[in-house]
């Protein structure tokens, strides 16, 4: 107990001061919302955005993984549809299918990660270029898939237990899961070789070639982890929708490259914290939210959008001037 | 160039004039078997990969098979110029007829004008064209946003509070839809108010959209939606939201809900046209190469199944997937496709 | 070496780019049942000379080593005011073409100005901005519609002399009156430097942050000379998020394909055209092979991943590994 | 001299990095006609002195009067315009861009608006000719040339701006004796054109060949002035160190060469056509330099005992036994036991944003680490180690590594590979920009490694170096070992005449082979 204690202090003083701006940002946004509508504070309405918010964030989670090495992933929307469909599809096959129905959604997308990464890495590919053409083929499988397989698309009931469920009173079993997933990258990125290889890379791959690191080992490694857990997110949605559907990742692609990026992690690579992310994500997903509540058109909810998240950059995510 | 000629049309059952004032096409009669080609445009989603598999199914019953030397289909994704240069190619090609889902209503002028000097005849369907030199193919979507609204007006019958969950915004079915709603709410005399989210036809967009709303400004006394009806009735349940009546498209997952929770208060009027309404234009375009005389804008009859009559194993189906469409029958037309046997289409099938 | 072999190291991508298209093109016109006619060849150009125009300003961002995620909603934006402005006596559809240019013009200085003076990552700047220009499509465009001066639109989707493509002249003096005098500039050089090292361009006394708000800026100039005959092609204005978004990733590949590098300071506008017109010939591979239509996504796809690995051929004859890191 | 007018002054000049003090009241003159070199530790403000001259950096306080009026550069283009160039080292050529565009870079020849082309590339050639750089070719890209050259384009391109006072910052230190000699005969030409030169150097009989006037800074300030020639190298090297400055290079032991057993060995090494039939042997406790002129091939037979280089034909024998070595993690891995101090520490050694810490151990975190969690508790004991054995200068372990001067920087570079023990060290050129400090400490720690074993194998442009380090040097030209000195043999004019692979004893410099 007392360690905790001792230890808040550090953990503040030592935040990114574009972290805490992010999360002071978070609080203006709730603040403003609820001049709107009082149920902007409402527990029901806060735990519903952290629920929604936990898709996102377990995909930004691959997406901030890949942005640490400097790289990109443009293939989210259709490795989250994969991972969605897949889920379901292995569920047509009995009581194994059932049961392997998550982890093969999930491999799905790690199979597409590692094309990914063996044109970044192997074939040194720009990943933007790479995981749009992978994108294309994953959409162009999924097309084949639906239109002659009679496709079985229904979530199973562990895919809907685990997204919507509740292990924990009133705490949902996706914003569980976030908080896994995140605490396990959170570790990776600060307690182990992989996480600081990570960071080196995308400091100067060269560098860390010629530390005797095998960087394209890890390039692929972050490039599956975050296709597997792109596919992850979209079981999660499928469990949370009750059924895979093709579009399911459209809306996911430049959400989670703006969070990663709200939440401080440097697009050039080999800068940034977890913690950032997670302000990112869910700053991104409220302000959706709150724009959507409010009934704003969707012409004015896109310009305020743009709008806010260039001013919140502005306001903590600029470079250091040069002079 | 048709000849404008006085009704009724070849078959007037099934080519029904969509208004009283509507022109009637005589084409030229060409001698088959012909060249037809389908121009669609977006395909990444079940609806569209239903419907081309209608269309490449009735392309292959054998009497339709009879009339046709070539059926050729393209995608060309959500790009508008893409899809006028598929048809320009198609023209060139020497393609006696083009049947199209169009990204967009008002840009294929200019495509439409070459069509027509090519003597080339040209149908769209469900995402019709703004003009009287092709054939359109319709579906009355304001007609179905009356219809929704008249029914929860039936079923709510002091008004109240309505979740409308809309479509994507600025394409015509939307706004179509939008204003039948509006316009039967506010003769209905009642009182509505009504929270408008939009839910872009998708059920995780819908869904969250509807979580969100119920969370902020629920609870509702009914609710409307345009697509994506399976997440928003998801939403409800996540929610533990009361039932309600609910006005709807015709996904099988929102009948399977639908029928499951009748009891409780989901009463539901689940309507709309499925993707067979491509064989419909397929069977338009053949009609009007044959020299028949055809409605310049046919008005397709809307698959409507409301409370209670929701049948099981003919308008939903308990172990199929939950993104299909349902409606996907035109008897009138002699088009008789059960969701099912198209998107059951197995691999030995193939 | 002789100076030639400079000039064909300096020209590789392009050169590459070029190639690729005309092997595709004829595979393409060769299968295609009308062939090789003035029609064939029209239609190519007119969606070709679209794509093209994006990914030339997309060109202009990336040789900076920055991106531009905007570029399509600046298209869509343009299409949607040109759909408004650009009809009526000559004198009005004068004053509506320099007035959509000039929108693009802006779209592009703030996208620089966000970039350069608010030090902002172009990719999230710009998708944030790409958002606020999509919200102003749909303002003006809550439904497809409106219309454009049609006598200028059927000429410069046209003919000239009956075989020539109209939008390949068009295309032709946009890089005579664009590219080629800014390339060639000071400011265009500085571009180029920004690039490749800012940090040595700065130290050696150039103007980066010119050459750089320069190329942002006519990057949305370009992308609006594309809006422009977007509205030429279709006669209407739409606000299409999918079709907006589409346009920037496809100018992402065009560039690529096209030889320019994404890391800056290297590649050529020319070469983005023929990426362009090589991206565009693979939809149209579709006509002349008949793949059951539930397959052509996939072979599109298929295709665009093969077209993207052919520059790792050249990673085979790297022989010394570092070479892998630039 | 000294009576000159100066046609510069710096007063009171005043430069703070957060708690670091750069430059603190700061005095500097300069007049035409001379040039004055500028001596200092790593660290002792040289860099930013000049960068505050050419409007790199803007000073917290102080004044600066050109021509008897103060001035105040907003950028170095403002510098430039005013007539002040500086060559900073490595920063500032474009790399995509071609040798020609580079030279005119800050000011290119326009028509109608237009970069004249033909007119850039006659500036081009002439600038060339005339920093005696008239061997490349204006349009190769700058990317595409060894170092050597590049520092030939830099000086190039500061002639072509027409200065009125040209600062070099370390313009030589990648240059061999025959460049350097070159460049020499160029700078002491301007000199006579009345030009004021600033020449900052580490390498005193570089100064002592070339300066009027000398100043020696230390912690920020200038801490003196005196006519060159007026001072011995160890009175200097003790005002630079502020210390007693004892002899630079440790005593070699005296041994036969043959008695130790060949740790690392190569048989008829070729590589493309840059490596040439190489053979040789490196023994345990054996310090083997690589000679030549640079850009023979010494910095590719490093990479390729390495494993970064492919289609390697010959063999590498490590023990005496056969070994494939495909890449870095192969050539670190114990079997081999392998580490390679690189060229550019600061695009291949480090990773200047990130910290000291995670620099230091970042190539033996799988050593350091258990199921891949590192055990940071055994990583702290074996920083400190490192930290203490090399005396590295930090204000912190979790500062960036970037913020160190470069010879403490150099120093994490070489402790970072020491914390692998390795049994081949490679060092390619690791006293680059080093203080003469710094540099004997990493002397004393060569020898050091040796005698606990090691098998060292060095290249340095230095021949100073060579001379003072080795047991045996092995002189390569055009990718072959054209001669190898052991021991008494390996003095000056046995490396340079084998480096210019002439044996007579009428040596005259040549040009090098080398595009
Ligand atoms: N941008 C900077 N940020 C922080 N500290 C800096 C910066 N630039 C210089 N310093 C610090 O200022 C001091 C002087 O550095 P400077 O580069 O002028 O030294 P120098 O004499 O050129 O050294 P060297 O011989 O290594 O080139 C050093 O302690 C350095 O760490
Ligand atoms: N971003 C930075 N933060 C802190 N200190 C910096 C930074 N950039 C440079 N420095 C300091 O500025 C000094 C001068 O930088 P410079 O590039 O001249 O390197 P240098 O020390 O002269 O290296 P070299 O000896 O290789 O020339 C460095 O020694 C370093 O201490
Ligand atoms: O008509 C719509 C169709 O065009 C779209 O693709 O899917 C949903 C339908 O309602
Ligand atoms: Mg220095
Ligand atoms: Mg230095």
């Amino acid at each position: 107990m007392n360690g905790i204690a001792n230890r808040m202090p550090k953990f503040i003083r030592r935040a990114d001061p574009a972290v805490v701006t992010a999360f002071a940002c978070i609080v203006l946004l709730l603040f403003l919302g609820s001049l709107y509508s009082r149920s902007f504070l409402s527990p029901e309405y806060l735990l519903q955005q952290l629920k929604v918010a936990s898709f996102l964030g377990v995909i930004a989670t691959g997406m901030m993984l890949v942005i640490l090495l400097g790289q990109i992933d443009l293939s989210v929307p259709w490795s989250v549809a994969v991972g969605a469909m897949m889920a379901c599809a292995a569920a047509a096959y009995g009581p194994v299918g059932v049961a392997l129905a998550i982890p093969f959604g999930i491999f799905c997308g790690v199979a597409i990660g590692i094309v990914n990464g063996i044109g970044v890495a192997y074939l040194r590919i720009p990943s933007m270029i790479i995981t749009l053409a992978t994108n294309a083929v994953a959409q162009g499988l999924m097309v084949v898939y639906t239109g002659g397989f009679s496709p079985q698309d229904s979530a199973t009931g562990a895919m809907r237990y685990l997204a919507t469920g509740f292990a924990i009173p009133a705490v949902p079993n996706a914003v569980i899961i976030w908080a896994l997933i995140g605490a396990a990258m959170v570790f990776v990125l600060t307690r182990t070789g992989f996480g600081r290889t990570v960071y080196g890379i995308g400091n100067r791959e060269r560098a860390a070639y010629l530390s005797g690191i095998d960087t394209r080992r890890v390039v692929m490694i972050a490039f599956a982890v975050s296709g597997g857990l792109s596919a992850f997110g979209g079981v999660l949605l499928a469990g949370y929708a009750s059924k895979a559907a093709q579009s399911m990742g459209d809306a996911y692609l430049l959400p989670s490259i703006a969070a990663v990026v709200l939440g401080g992690t440097s697009i050039l690579g080999g800068r940034g914290s977890y913690l950032g992310t997670v302000a990112g994500v869910i700053l991104i997903t409220l302000l959706q939210s709150i724009l959507s509540v409010m009934q704003m058109p969707e012409a004015g909810r896109q310009i305020i959008y743009g709008v806010v998240i260039v001013a919140m950059l502005l306001l903590y995510g600029r470079a250091p001037a040069s002079r | 160039e048709p000849e404008i000629v006085k009704g009724p049309a070849a078959e007037p059952d099934c080519f029904a004039p969509w208004a009283a004032d509507t022109q009637f096409f005589k084409f030229p009669k060409k001698e088959g078997p012909y060249r037809v080609a389908l121009a669609n445009g977006y395909i990444a989603n079940t609806w569209r990969i239903q419907m081309i598999q209608t269309a490449k199914a009735y392309a292959a019953q054998k009497d339709v098979a009879a009339k046709l030397k070539e059926f050729k289909v393209v995608s060309t994704g959500e790009d508008v110029p893409a899809q006028i240069s598929a048809i320009n190619n198609f023209i060139d090609s020497g393609f006696d007829a083009i049947v199209v889902n169009a990204q967009n209503p008002t840009a294929f002028g200019p495509v439409i004008k070459r069509a027509k000097e090519a003597g080339v005849v040209l149908v769209a369907f469900d995402n019709i064209l703004d003009t009287k030199d092709a054939i359109n193919v319709n579906v009355d979507q304001k007609g179905l946003g009356e219809l929704w609204a008249n029914w929860l007006v039936k079923h709510v019958p002091n008004g109240g509070k309505v979740l409308e969950v809309r479509g994507v915004a600025g394409t015509s079915v939307d706004t179509d839809r939008h204003n039948g709603i509006h316009e039967v709410f506010g003769a209905s005399g009642k009182k509505w108010e009504v929270t408008e989210v939009v839910g872009k036809w998708d059920d995780g967009v819908a869904q969250k959209a509807t979580a969100d709303a119920i969370a902020t400004n629920g609870p509702f006394d009914a609710i409307t939606g345009q697509g994506g009806d399976t997440g928003i009735v998801q939403a409800m349940i996540d929610a533990k939201h009361a039932f309600v009546p609910f006005g709807g498209e015709t996904e099988n997952g929102f009948r399977k809900f639908c029928a499951a929770h009748a009891a409780d208060g989901l009463k539901c009027s689940s309507a709309g046209t499925g993707p067979a309404q491509v064989a419909v234009a397929i069977k338009t375009a053949i009609a009007a190469l044959e020299g028949e005389v055809v409605p310049q804008s046919v008005k397709l009859p809307l698959a409507i199944v409301e409370d209670p009559n929701f049948k099981e194993g003919q308008d939903y189906f308990p172990d199929q997937s939950d993104n299909f469409f349902v409606g996907n029958a035109f008897p009138t037309c002699g088009i008789n496709f059960t969701a099912q046997e198209i998107m059951g289409q197995t691999k030995a099938d193939q | 070496m002789k100076d030639w072999r400079y000039w064909l190291a300096e020209q590789r991508g392009t050169l590459l780019a070029f190639g690729i298209f005309i092997a595709m093109f004829v595979i393409y016109t060769t299968n295609h049942p009308a062939g090789f006619t003035a029609n064939v060849v029209q239609t190519a150009s007119n969606k070709g000379v679209l794509l093209a125009f994006v990914a030339m300003a997309q060109t202009l961002v990336v040789i900076t080593a920055g991106i531009d995620l905007s570029v399509g909603m600046i298209f869509t934006l343009t299409n949607c005011l040109a759909s408004w402005l650009v009809i009526g006596t000559g004198i009005e559809t004068a004053f509506g073409v320099v007035a959509v240019l000039g929108t693009g013009l802006l779209c592009g200085a703030i996208n620089g100005a966000i970039v350069i003076y608010g030090r902002l990552q172009p990719i999230v700047a710009t998708i944030a901005t790409g958002a606020v220009y999509f919200g102003i499509a749909l303002l003006l465009r809550p439904f497809p519609g409106g219309s454009v001066n049609e006598d200028l639109a059927d000429a410069l989707t046209g003919r000239l002399f009956g075989v020539v493509p109209a939008s390949l002249v068009v295309l032709l003096a946009v890089v005579l009156v664009v590219w080629v005098p800014f390339s060639r500039s000071v400011l265009g050089r500085a571009a180029y430097a920004a690039g490749s090292s800012e940090t040595a361009a700065y130290m050696s006394g150039v103007p980066i942050r010119r050459g750089k708000f320069a190329a942002y800026a006519l990057a949305g100039l370009l992308a609006a000379i594309g809006g422009l005959f977007l509205t030429f092609f279709t006669y209407t204005g739409d606000a299409a998020y999918a079709s907006g978004n589409a346009y920037t990733l496809f100018s992402i590949a065009a560039v690529v394909l096209g030889g320019v590098s994404l890391f800056g300071g290297k590649g050529s506008a020319i070469g983005a055209i023929f990426g362009a017109l090589a991206f565009r010939t693979i939809g149209d591979l579709l006509f002349v092979f008949d793949f059951d239509p539930l397959w052509q996504p996939l072979f599109q796809g298929v295709i665009l991943l093969i077209a993207v690995s052919l520059g790792a051929f050249a990673l085979f004859r790297v022989r010394n590994r570092l070479e892998w890191f630039l | 001299m000294d009576g000159a007018v100066p046609l510069f002054r710096m007063e009171g000049i005043s430069k703070r990095y957060g708690g670091v003090r750069a430059l603190e009241k700061a005095e500097l003159s300069v007049t035409p006609g001379s040039i004055h070199a500028i001596l200092g530790e790593n660290g002792a403000g040289k860099s930013t002195l000049i960068k505050v001259m050419a409007g790199v950096v803007a000073p917290d306080e102080g004044r600066m009067i050109l021509d008897g009026n103060e001035v105040n550069f907003a950028s170095p283009a403002a510098a430039n315009k005013a007539g002040i160039v500086c060559i900073f080292q490595e920063l500032s050529l474009v790399p995509e861009l071609s040798v020609a565009d580079n030279i005119v870079i800050s000011d290119p020849p326009t028509r109608f608006g237009m970069i004249d082309r033909k007119a850039q590339r006659r500036i081009a050639e002439e600038a060339l000719a005339r920093a005696g750089g008239a061997d490349i070719h204006p349009l190769a890209l700058v990317k595409d040339l060894p170092l050597s050259r590049r520092q030939m384009v830099e000086i190039a391109k500061a002639l072509a701006r027409k200065p009125r006072i040209l600062i070099l910052d370390e313009a030589t230190s990648a240059l061999t004796a025959t460049d350097v000699a070159k460049i020499f005969e160029v700078l002491k030409r301007l000199r006579e054109e009345g030009l004021a030169l600033l020449y900052i150097s580490h390498r005193m009989n570089e100064i002592a060949e070339l300066a009027d006037q000398c100043t020696v800074f230390r912690n920020g300030r200038n801490v003196a002035s005196y006519a060159a020639g007026s001072k011995s190298d160890n009175e200097v090297v003790e005002l630079m160190i502020g210390r007693e400055y004892s002899h630079i290079f440790p005593p070699k032991p005296v041994r036969a060469a043959s008695d130790a057993a060949p740790v690392l060995e190569a048989r008829k090494l070729s590589w493309a056509d840059r490596l040439d039939n190489v053979s040789l042997t490196v023994g345990a406790g054996e310090v083997v330099g690589l000679g030549g002129l640079d850009g023979q091939g010494q910095r590719e037979l490093l990479l390729a005992f390495f494993g970064v280089l492919r289609g390697l034909s010959g063999q590498i024998l490590i023990d005496g036994r056969p070994v494939a070595i495909a890449s870095p993690a192969a050539a670190r891995d114990d079997r081999v036991g392998m580490a390679l101090i690189p060229e550019d520490r600061k695009t291949e050694g480090l990773m200047l944003p990130m910290t000291v810490r995670e620099n230091l151990s970042f190539a033996a975190l799988d050593r350091l680490s258990k199921a891949g969690v590192i055990d940071r508790a055994a990583e702290q004991r074996l920083i400190d180690d490192m930290v203490g054995l090399l005396a590295i200068k930090t204000a912190g372990l979790d500062i960036p590594v970037g913020a160190l001067s470069g010879g403490n920087q150099q120093k994490v570079v070489i402790a970072k590979w020491l914390m692998r023990q390795p049994r081949i060290i490679l060092l390619n050129d690791p006293t680059r920009g080093i203080d003469v400090g710094t540099k004997q400490e990493l002397y004393q720690l060569m020898r050091k490694l040796a005698e606990a074993g090691a098998a060292i194998l060095f290249y340095s442009t230095d021949y100073d170096e060579l001379i003072g380090c080795c047991d045996k040097v092995l002189v390569l030209y055009d990718g072959a070992v054209k001669r190898e000195l052991v021991g008494a043999e390996i003095t000056e004019r046995a490396l340079i005449s084998s480096a210019l692979n002439i044996h007579g004893e009428n040596a005259g410099p040549r040009q090098g082979a080398d595009a």
